[in-house]
Protein backbone atom coordinates (compact mmCIF):
# COMPACT_ATOMS: atom_id res chain seq x y z
CA UNK A 1 0.00 0.00 0.00
CA UNK A 2 1.02 3.83 -0.20
CA UNK A 3 -0.11 5.96 2.38
CA UNK A 4 -1.71 8.99 0.71
CA UNK A 5 -1.68 12.18 3.06
CA UNK A 6 -3.88 15.35 2.87
CA UNK A 7 -3.24 18.74 4.45
CA UNK A 8 -5.33 22.02 5.29
CA UNK A 9 -7.31 23.03 2.44
CA UNK A 10 -6.66 20.02 0.24
CA UNK A 11 -7.87 17.97 3.49
CA UNK A 12 -11.00 20.13 3.88
CA UNK A 13 -11.60 19.64 0.28
CA UNK A 14 -11.18 16.20 -0.26
CA UNK A 15 -12.94 15.29 2.97
CA UNK A 16 -10.75 13.24 4.53
CA UNK A 17 -7.20 13.18 5.79
CA UNK A 18 -5.51 10.42 4.79
CA UNK A 19 -6.09 7.32 2.01
CA UNK A 20 -4.12 4.36 1.53
CA UNK A 21 -3.62 3.35 -1.89
CA UNK A 22 -2.61 -0.14 -3.39
CA UNK A 23 0.53 -0.77 -4.82
CA UNK A 24 1.38 -1.72 -7.92
CA UNK A 25 5.06 -2.34 -9.61
CA UNK A 26 5.79 0.85 -12.13
CA UNK A 27 3.28 3.02 -10.29
CA UNK A 28 5.02 6.39 -10.78
CA UNK A 29 4.16 10.27 -8.50
CA UNK A 30 2.49 12.25 -9.43
CA UNK A 31 0.11 11.05 -12.33
CA UNK A 32 0.25 7.44 -11.90
CA UNK A 33 -0.85 8.17 -8.16
CA UNK A 34 -3.50 10.66 -8.81
CA UNK A 35 -4.68 8.21 -11.52
CA UNK A 36 -5.09 5.73 -9.07
CA UNK A 37 -7.07 8.29 -6.42
CA UNK A 38 -9.04 8.61 -9.32
CA UNK A 39 -10.05 5.50 -9.37
CA UNK A 40 -10.58 5.34 -5.95
CA UNK A 41 -12.15 8.65 -4.75
CA UNK A 42 -13.26 9.86 -8.02
CA UNK A 43 -12.14 12.40 -10.46
CA UNK A 44 -13.09 15.40 -8.74
CA UNK A 45 -10.93 14.25 -6.16
CA UNK A 46 -8.37 13.81 -9.03
CA UNK A 47 -8.95 17.37 -10.38
CA UNK A 48 -8.30 18.86 -7.20
CA UNK A 49 -4.72 17.64 -6.06
CA UNK A 50 -4.11 17.47 -10.31
CA UNK A 51 -3.47 21.89 -9.79
CA UNK A 52 -0.37 23.08 -10.08
CA UNK A 53 -0.34 25.12 -7.09
CA UNK A 54 -0.46 21.61 -4.85
CA UNK A 55 2.54 20.93 -4.03
CA UNK A 56 3.74 16.66 -3.38
CA UNK A 57 5.74 15.46 -0.97
CA UNK A 58 7.58 11.66 -1.64
CA UNK A 59 8.41 10.25 2.16
CA UNK A 60 8.44 13.62 3.66
CA UNK A 61 10.36 15.52 1.08
CA UNK A 62 9.04 17.79 -1.47
CA UNK A 63 8.83 16.28 -4.91
CA UNK A 64 8.88 17.82 -7.82
CA UNK A 65 9.55 15.31 -10.81
CA UNK A 66 7.99 12.02 -11.52
CA UNK A 67 9.11 9.22 -8.99
CA UNK A 68 8.68 5.27 -8.63
CA UNK A 69 6.78 4.66 -5.91
CA UNK A 70 7.80 1.67 -3.39
CA UNK A 71 5.43 -0.12 -1.15
CA UNK A 72 5.07 1.76 2.39
CA UNK A 73 5.76 4.99 0.62
CA UNK A 74 4.07 8.01 2.24
CA UNK A 75 3.41 10.47 -0.58
CA UNK A 76 0.93 13.68 0.75
CA UNK A 77 -0.56 16.57 -0.81
CA UNK A 78 -0.60 20.21 0.41
CA UNK A 79 -1.58 23.40 -0.68
CA UNK A 80 1.06 26.13 -0.76
CA UNK A 81 2.79 26.55 3.25
CA UNK A 82 1.46 29.66 5.32
CA UNK A 83 3.80 29.20 8.89
CA UNK A 84 6.47 31.41 10.07
CA UNK B 1 24.74 22.51 16.53
CA UNK B 2 21.41 23.10 15.34
CA UNK B 3 18.13 22.99 17.74
CA UNK B 4 14.29 22.24 16.38
CA UNK B 5 11.17 22.55 18.35
CA UNK B 6 7.51 22.06 16.99
CA UNK B 7 5.33 22.32 19.90
CA UNK B 8 2.09 23.88 20.94
CA UNK B 9 3.09 25.32 24.20
CA UNK B 10 4.30 29.23 24.27
CA UNK B 11 7.89 29.50 24.28
CA UNK B 12 10.71 31.76 26.68
CA UNK B 13 12.72 33.37 23.89
CA UNK B 14 15.52 34.90 26.76
CA UNK B 15 16.05 31.37 27.00
CA UNK B 16 16.33 30.28 23.89
CA UNK B 17 18.99 32.81 23.35
CA UNK B 18 20.90 32.21 26.77
CA UNK B 19 20.79 28.68 24.97
CA UNK B 20 22.91 29.99 21.95
CA UNK B 21 24.91 32.27 24.04
CA UNK B 22 26.21 29.86 26.37
CA UNK B 23 27.82 27.69 23.31
CA UNK B 24 30.86 28.99 22.74
CA UNK B 25 32.77 31.83 23.78
CA UNK B 26 34.21 32.45 20.14
CA UNK B 27 30.82 34.02 18.93
CA UNK B 28 30.35 37.41 18.81
CA UNK B 29 26.90 37.76 17.70
CA UNK B 30 23.40 36.33 17.80
CA UNK B 31 20.91 37.46 15.12
CA UNK B 32 16.95 36.54 15.83
CA UNK B 33 13.66 37.03 15.02
CA UNK B 34 10.18 36.39 16.32
CA UNK B 35 7.47 36.12 14.49
CA UNK B 36 3.92 37.61 16.06
CA UNK B 37 0.29 36.96 15.88
CA UNK B 38 -0.95 40.09 14.89
CA UNK B 39 -4.30 41.62 15.09
CA UNK B 40 -5.47 42.17 11.45
CA UNK B 41 -4.87 40.32 7.84
CA UNK B 42 -5.15 42.05 4.69
CA UNK B 43 -7.38 45.11 6.77
CA UNK B 44 -9.61 42.15 8.27
CA UNK B 45 -9.91 42.21 12.09
CA UNK B 46 -8.94 37.94 13.08
CA UNK B 47 -9.59 36.59 16.80
CA UNK B 48 -7.65 33.21 16.70
CA UNK B 49 -5.67 30.77 14.39
CA UNK B 50 -5.02 27.59 13.91
CA UNK B 51 -1.72 26.38 12.98
CA UNK B 52 -1.71 23.14 11.07
CA UNK B 53 1.58 20.67 10.27
CA UNK B 54 2.78 17.60 8.81
CA UNK B 55 4.33 16.10 12.25
CA UNK B 56 7.81 14.66 11.25
CA UNK B 57 8.43 15.94 7.44
CA UNK B 58 8.02 19.62 9.84
CA UNK B 59 10.86 19.12 12.20
CA UNK B 60 12.79 17.25 9.12
CA UNK B 61 12.50 20.29 6.75
CA UNK B 62 13.48 22.75 9.34
CA UNK B 63 16.18 20.88 10.08
CA UNK B 64 17.28 20.56 6.53
CA UNK B 65 16.62 24.59 5.92
CA UNK B 66 19.02 24.91 9.29
CA UNK B 67 21.76 22.91 7.56
CA UNK B 68 21.68 24.80 4.32
CA UNK B 69 22.26 27.90 6.30
CA UNK B 70 25.08 26.62 8.01
CA UNK B 71 26.66 25.25 4.67
CA UNK B 72 26.44 29.15 3.18
CA UNK B 73 27.45 30.75 6.42
CA UNK B 74 30.16 30.12 9.63
CA UNK B 75 27.49 29.88 11.72
CA UNK B 76 27.77 28.35 15.44
CA UNK B 77 24.46 27.40 16.59
CA UNK B 78 20.79 27.82 15.22
CA UNK B 79 17.81 27.39 17.21
CA UNK B 80 14.04 27.24 15.41
CA UNK B 81 10.98 27.35 17.56
CA UNK B 82 7.65 26.72 16.05
CA UNK B 83 4.51 26.71 17.28
CA UNK B 84 1.13 24.84 16.44
CA UNK B 85 -2.37 24.69 17.69
CA UNK B 86 -4.35 27.41 18.58
CA UNK B 87 -2.76 30.78 18.88
CA UNK B 88 -4.05 34.29 19.60
CA UNK B 89 -3.31 38.11 18.79
CA UNK B 90 0.17 39.66 19.98
CA UNK B 91 0.76 35.83 21.05
CA UNK B 92 4.41 33.86 19.84
CA UNK B 93 4.64 32.31 16.20
CA UNK B 94 7.80 31.69 15.41
CA UNK B 95 11.58 32.19 16.68
CA UNK B 96 14.91 32.07 14.75
CA UNK B 97 17.88 32.57 16.54
CA UNK B 98 21.55 32.28 15.27
CA UNK B 99 25.05 32.56 16.45
CA UNK B 100 28.26 33.65 14.60
CA UNK B 101 31.66 34.92 14.83
CA UNK B 102 30.26 37.97 13.41
CA UNK B 103 27.42 40.30 13.04
CA UNK B 104 26.60 39.97 9.19
CA UNK B 105 26.24 36.15 8.68
CA UNK B 106 24.09 35.99 12.01
CA UNK B 107 22.05 38.24 10.18
CA UNK B 108 21.80 36.72 6.75
CA UNK B 109 21.60 33.00 8.46
CA UNK B 110 18.80 34.07 10.57
CA UNK B 111 16.85 35.79 7.98
CA UNK B 112 17.63 32.71 5.17
CA UNK B 113 16.32 30.52 7.51
CA UNK B 114 12.62 32.73 8.11
CA UNK B 115 12.28 33.07 4.50
CA UNK B 116 12.77 29.31 3.78
CA UNK B 117 10.45 28.32 6.62
CA UNK B 118 7.93 30.60 5.17
CA UNK B 119 8.00 28.86 1.90
CA UNK B 120 9.20 25.36 2.84
CA UNK B 121 8.51 24.32 5.69
CA UNK B 122 5.17 22.13 5.87
CA UNK B 123 2.46 24.70 8.10
CA UNK B 124 -0.38 26.08 7.32
CA UNK B 125 -2.84 29.05 8.90
CA UNK B 126 -6.26 28.93 9.34
CA UNK B 127 -7.76 32.64 11.12
CA UNK B 128 -10.95 33.25 12.75
CA UNK B 129 -12.49 36.67 11.32
CA UNK B 130 -13.46 39.36 13.93
CA UNK B 131 -16.79 37.86 12.20
CA UNK B 132 -16.43 34.37 13.00
CA UNK B 133 -15.70 33.54 10.06
CA UNK B 134 -13.23 30.64 9.19
CA UNK B 135 -10.52 31.37 5.91
CA UNK B 136 -6.92 29.37 5.07
CA UNK B 137 -4.28 31.88 5.30
CA UNK B 138 -2.59 32.44 1.56
CA UNK B 139 0.80 31.95 0.68
CA UNK B 140 2.38 35.57 0.04
CA UNK B 141 3.98 36.17 -3.38
CA UNK B 142 6.55 38.46 -0.96
CA UNK B 143 7.63 35.34 0.77
CA UNK B 144 8.78 33.83 -2.67
CA UNK B 145 10.39 36.58 -3.36
CA UNK B 146 12.16 37.19 -0.23
CA UNK B 147 13.15 33.04 -0.49
CA UNK B 148 14.31 33.51 -4.32
CA UNK B 149 17.11 36.35 -3.48
CA UNK B 150 19.00 33.83 -2.00
CA UNK C 1 8.98 54.30 20.55
CA UNK C 2 12.62 54.14 21.45
CA UNK C 3 13.77 53.38 24.01
CA UNK C 4 17.61 53.82 24.63
CA UNK C 5 20.38 52.03 27.59
CA UNK C 6 23.75 53.09 28.29
CA UNK C 7 24.69 50.67 31.53
CA UNK C 8 27.63 48.97 33.57
CA UNK C 9 25.19 46.03 34.66
CA UNK C 10 24.52 43.29 32.30
CA UNK C 11 20.84 43.30 30.84
CA UNK C 12 17.83 40.72 30.39
CA UNK C 13 17.64 40.25 26.27
CA UNK C 14 14.42 38.11 27.13
CA UNK C 15 13.03 40.88 28.92
CA UNK C 16 13.87 43.46 25.97
CA UNK C 17 12.33 41.24 23.24
CA UNK C 18 8.94 41.00 26.14
CA UNK C 19 8.59 44.91 26.22
CA UNK C 20 8.84 45.19 22.47
CA UNK C 21 6.43 43.01 22.00
CA UNK C 22 3.88 44.54 24.30
CA UNK C 23 3.44 47.55 22.75
CA UNK C 24 1.26 46.41 19.81
CA UNK C 25 -0.81 43.75 18.55
CA UNK C 26 -0.56 45.16 14.99
CA UNK C 27 3.05 44.46 15.02
CA UNK C 28 4.34 40.81 14.19
CA UNK C 29 8.20 40.92 13.64
CA UNK C 30 10.67 40.85 16.00
CA UNK C 31 14.11 41.27 15.07
CA UNK C 32 17.05 41.62 17.25
CA UNK C 33 21.07 41.15 18.09
CA UNK C 34 22.66 40.49 20.78
CA UNK C 35 26.66 41.06 20.34
CA UNK C 36 28.56 38.75 22.88
CA UNK C 37 32.44 39.92 24.16
CA UNK C 38 34.52 36.77 22.16
CA UNK C 39 37.48 35.53 23.46
CA UNK C 40 39.79 36.31 20.75
CA UNK C 41 40.09 39.53 18.51
CA UNK C 42 42.69 39.23 15.59
CA UNK C 43 43.88 35.95 16.93
CA UNK C 44 44.82 36.86 20.25
CA UNK C 45 43.21 36.03 23.45
CA UNK C 46 41.42 37.67 25.12
CA UNK C 47 40.54 38.38 29.52
CA UNK C 48 38.70 41.50 29.57
CA UNK C 49 37.47 44.61 28.02
CA UNK C 50 36.99 48.26 29.47
CA UNK C 51 34.44 50.02 27.51
CA UNK C 52 34.78 54.01 27.54
CA UNK C 53 31.64 56.09 26.36
CA UNK C 54 31.25 59.85 25.76
CA UNK C 55 28.54 60.50 28.46
CA UNK C 56 25.08 62.10 26.67
CA UNK C 57 26.68 62.24 23.65
CA UNK C 58 26.69 58.53 23.25
CA UNK C 59 22.53 58.69 24.46
CA UNK C 60 21.64 61.52 22.11
CA UNK C 61 23.25 59.78 19.19
CA UNK C 62 22.32 56.01 19.51
CA UNK C 63 18.71 57.88 19.83
CA UNK C 64 19.41 59.43 16.46
CA UNK C 65 20.33 56.77 14.62
CA UNK C 66 17.05 54.79 15.99
CA UNK C 67 14.99 57.72 14.47
CA UNK C 68 16.97 57.42 11.36
CA UNK C 69 15.87 54.05 11.46
CA UNK C 70 12.56 54.64 12.24
CA UNK C 71 12.16 57.44 9.14
CA UNK C 72 13.63 54.86 6.70
CA UNK C 73 11.01 51.99 7.65
CA UNK C 74 8.21 51.67 9.41
CA UNK C 75 8.96 50.38 12.77
CA UNK C 76 7.07 49.81 16.02
CA UNK C 77 9.87 49.98 18.57
CA UNK C 78 13.57 50.37 19.14
CA UNK C 79 15.13 49.11 22.16
CA UNK C 80 18.76 49.78 22.53
CA UNK C 81 20.85 48.63 25.69
CA UNK C 82 24.47 48.83 25.26
CA UNK C 83 27.27 48.54 28.67
CA UNK C 84 29.85 50.34 29.06
CA UNK C 85 32.93 49.49 31.69
CA UNK C 86 34.53 46.04 32.67
CA UNK C 87 33.33 43.03 30.45
CA UNK C 88 34.49 39.56 30.46
CA UNK C 89 34.42 37.15 27.27
CA UNK C 90 31.01 35.51 26.62
CA UNK C 91 28.99 38.41 28.29
CA UNK C 92 26.82 40.26 26.21
CA UNK C 93 27.86 43.97 25.25
CA UNK C 94 24.50 45.54 23.17
CA UNK C 95 21.30 44.68 22.46
CA UNK C 96 19.48 46.28 19.69
CA UNK C 97 15.80 44.39 19.30
CA UNK C 98 12.96 46.52 16.57
CA UNK C 99 9.23 45.59 16.04
CA UNK C 100 7.67 46.20 12.61
CA UNK C 101 4.13 44.81 10.66
CA UNK C 102 6.66 42.27 8.25
CA UNK C 103 10.05 40.57 9.15
CA UNK C 104 11.68 42.86 6.10
CA UNK C 105 11.65 45.89 7.62
CA UNK C 106 12.42 44.87 11.07
CA UNK C 107 15.95 42.78 9.72
CA UNK C 108 16.69 46.13 8.15
CA UNK C 109 15.74 48.39 11.07
CA UNK C 110 17.57 46.38 13.08
CA UNK C 111 21.02 45.78 10.66
CA UNK C 112 20.93 49.17 10.32
CA UNK C 113 21.28 50.37 13.65
CA UNK C 114 23.79 48.16 14.46
CA UNK C 115 26.21 49.13 11.69
CA UNK C 116 25.47 52.72 12.56
CA UNK C 117 26.27 51.87 16.03
CA UNK C 118 29.39 50.71 15.13
CA UNK C 119 30.77 53.51 13.29
CA UNK C 120 28.66 56.33 14.30
CA UNK C 121 28.19 56.12 18.07
CA UNK C 122 31.07 57.28 20.79
CA UNK C 123 31.76 53.89 22.40
CA UNK C 124 35.75 52.31 22.83
CA UNK C 125 37.09 49.25 23.20
CA UNK C 126 40.44 48.82 24.96
CA UNK C 127 40.95 44.92 25.65
CA UNK C 128 43.64 43.31 28.11
CA UNK C 129 45.27 39.93 25.94
CA UNK C 130 46.14 36.61 28.23
CA UNK C 131 49.86 38.16 28.20
CA UNK C 132 48.26 41.25 30.28
CA UNK C 133 48.84 43.66 27.77
CA UNK C 134 46.40 46.58 27.38
CA UNK C 135 45.36 47.82 23.84
CA UNK C 136 42.73 50.02 22.10
CA UNK C 137 40.49 47.73 19.54
CA UNK C 138 41.18 49.54 16.15
CA UNK C 139 38.32 50.39 13.97
CA UNK C 140 37.87 48.09 11.56
CA UNK C 141 37.08 48.72 7.48
CA UNK C 142 34.23 46.29 7.38
CA UNK C 143 32.35 48.43 9.65
CA UNK C 144 32.73 51.33 7.44
CA UNK C 145 31.95 49.24 4.28
CA UNK C 146 28.63 47.97 6.32
CA UNK C 147 27.55 51.57 7.78
CA UNK C 148 28.24 52.68 3.79
CA UNK C 149 25.37 50.29 1.84
CA UNK C 150 22.93 52.03 4.13
CA UNK D 1 35.43 79.12 28.10
CA UNK D 2 35.18 76.22 25.63
CA UNK D 3 35.49 73.06 27.56
CA UNK D 4 37.46 70.36 25.83
CA UNK D 5 37.22 66.90 26.03
CA UNK D 6 39.35 64.10 25.17
CA UNK D 7 38.29 59.62 24.86
CA UNK D 8 40.33 57.21 24.60
CA UNK D 9 43.33 56.94 23.15
CA UNK D 10 43.24 60.69 22.48
CA UNK D 11 42.79 60.86 26.18
CA UNK D 12 45.94 59.07 27.19
CA UNK D 13 47.61 60.78 24.55
CA UNK D 14 47.35 64.27 25.85
CA UNK D 15 47.60 62.67 29.48
CA UNK D 16 44.31 64.78 30.63
CA UNK D 17 40.05 64.03 30.02
CA UNK D 18 39.59 67.80 29.63
CA UNK D 19 40.92 71.05 29.23
CA UNK D 20 39.17 74.60 29.35
CA UNK D 21 40.31 76.91 26.39
CA UNK D 22 39.31 80.43 26.39
CA UNK D 23 36.56 81.76 24.08
CA UNK D 24 37.06 84.83 22.45
CA UNK D 25 35.02 85.85 18.79
CA UNK D 26 35.96 84.31 15.88
CA UNK D 27 37.13 81.14 17.61
CA UNK D 28 36.36 78.43 14.90
CA UNK D 29 36.43 74.10 14.80
CA UNK D 30 38.45 72.77 14.25
CA UNK D 31 41.35 75.05 13.06
CA UNK D 32 41.17 77.92 15.40
CA UNK D 33 40.35 75.77 18.38
CA UNK D 34 43.60 73.55 17.91
CA UNK D 35 46.21 76.52 17.51
CA UNK D 36 44.59 77.66 20.76
CA UNK D 37 45.35 74.26 22.25
CA UNK D 38 48.88 74.48 20.97
CA UNK D 39 49.22 77.59 22.68
CA UNK D 40 48.41 76.27 26.13
CA UNK D 41 49.03 72.41 25.60
CA UNK D 42 52.24 72.75 23.09
CA UNK D 43 52.49 71.70 19.47
CA UNK D 44 52.38 67.53 20.23
CA UNK D 45 49.28 68.21 21.46
CA UNK D 46 47.79 69.81 18.56
CA UNK D 47 49.70 67.73 16.07
CA UNK D 48 47.87 64.84 17.77
CA UNK D 49 44.63 66.23 17.48
CA UNK D 50 44.74 67.48 13.57
CA UNK D 51 45.25 63.76 12.56
CA UNK D 52 42.91 63.01 9.83
CA UNK D 53 41.50 60.33 12.16
CA UNK D 54 40.55 62.29 14.74
CA UNK D 55 36.29 62.80 15.02
CA UNK D 56 35.39 66.26 16.80
CA UNK D 57 31.75 66.77 17.93
CA UNK D 58 30.72 70.12 18.61
CA UNK D 59 28.01 70.38 21.56
CA UNK D 60 27.53 66.60 20.90
CA UNK D 61 27.00 66.32 17.55
CA UNK D 62 29.97 64.85 15.10
CA UNK D 63 31.29 68.37 13.22
CA UNK D 64 32.94 67.93 9.89
CA UNK D 65 33.65 71.73 8.44
CA UNK D 66 34.21 74.45 10.27
CA UNK D 67 32.14 76.11 12.75
CA UNK D 68 32.32 79.09 15.11
CA UNK D 69 32.06 78.47 18.71
CA UNK D 70 30.02 80.19 20.82
CA UNK D 71 31.06 80.75 25.19
CA UNK D 72 30.07 77.80 27.10
CA UNK D 73 30.01 75.56 23.80
CA UNK D 74 31.17 71.52 24.34
CA UNK D 75 33.95 70.22 21.94
CA UNK D 76 35.66 66.40 21.94
CA UNK D 77 38.41 65.07 20.00
CA UNK D 78 37.92 61.49 19.90
CA UNK D 79 39.48 58.19 17.34
CA UNK D 80 37.60 56.30 15.48
CA UNK D 81 34.72 54.60 17.59
CA UNK D 82 34.51 50.77 18.35
CA UNK D 83 31.25 50.07 20.16
CA UNK D 84 28.92 47.71 19.14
Amino acid sequence: MIRVLFFASLREALGTAEIAVPWQAGLELPAGLIAAIARQQGEAAAAILADEQVICAHNQRVCKHPTALNAGDEVAFYPPVTGG
Amino acid sequence: MISVAVQEADFDAGAELRALQADNPALGAVASFVGLMRDRNEGVAVTAMALEHYPGMTEASIRDIAEQACERWPLGGVRVVHRVGLIRPGEQIVLVAVSAAHRKEAFAGCEFIMDYLKTRAPFWKKETTAQGEERWVQARDTDQAAAARW
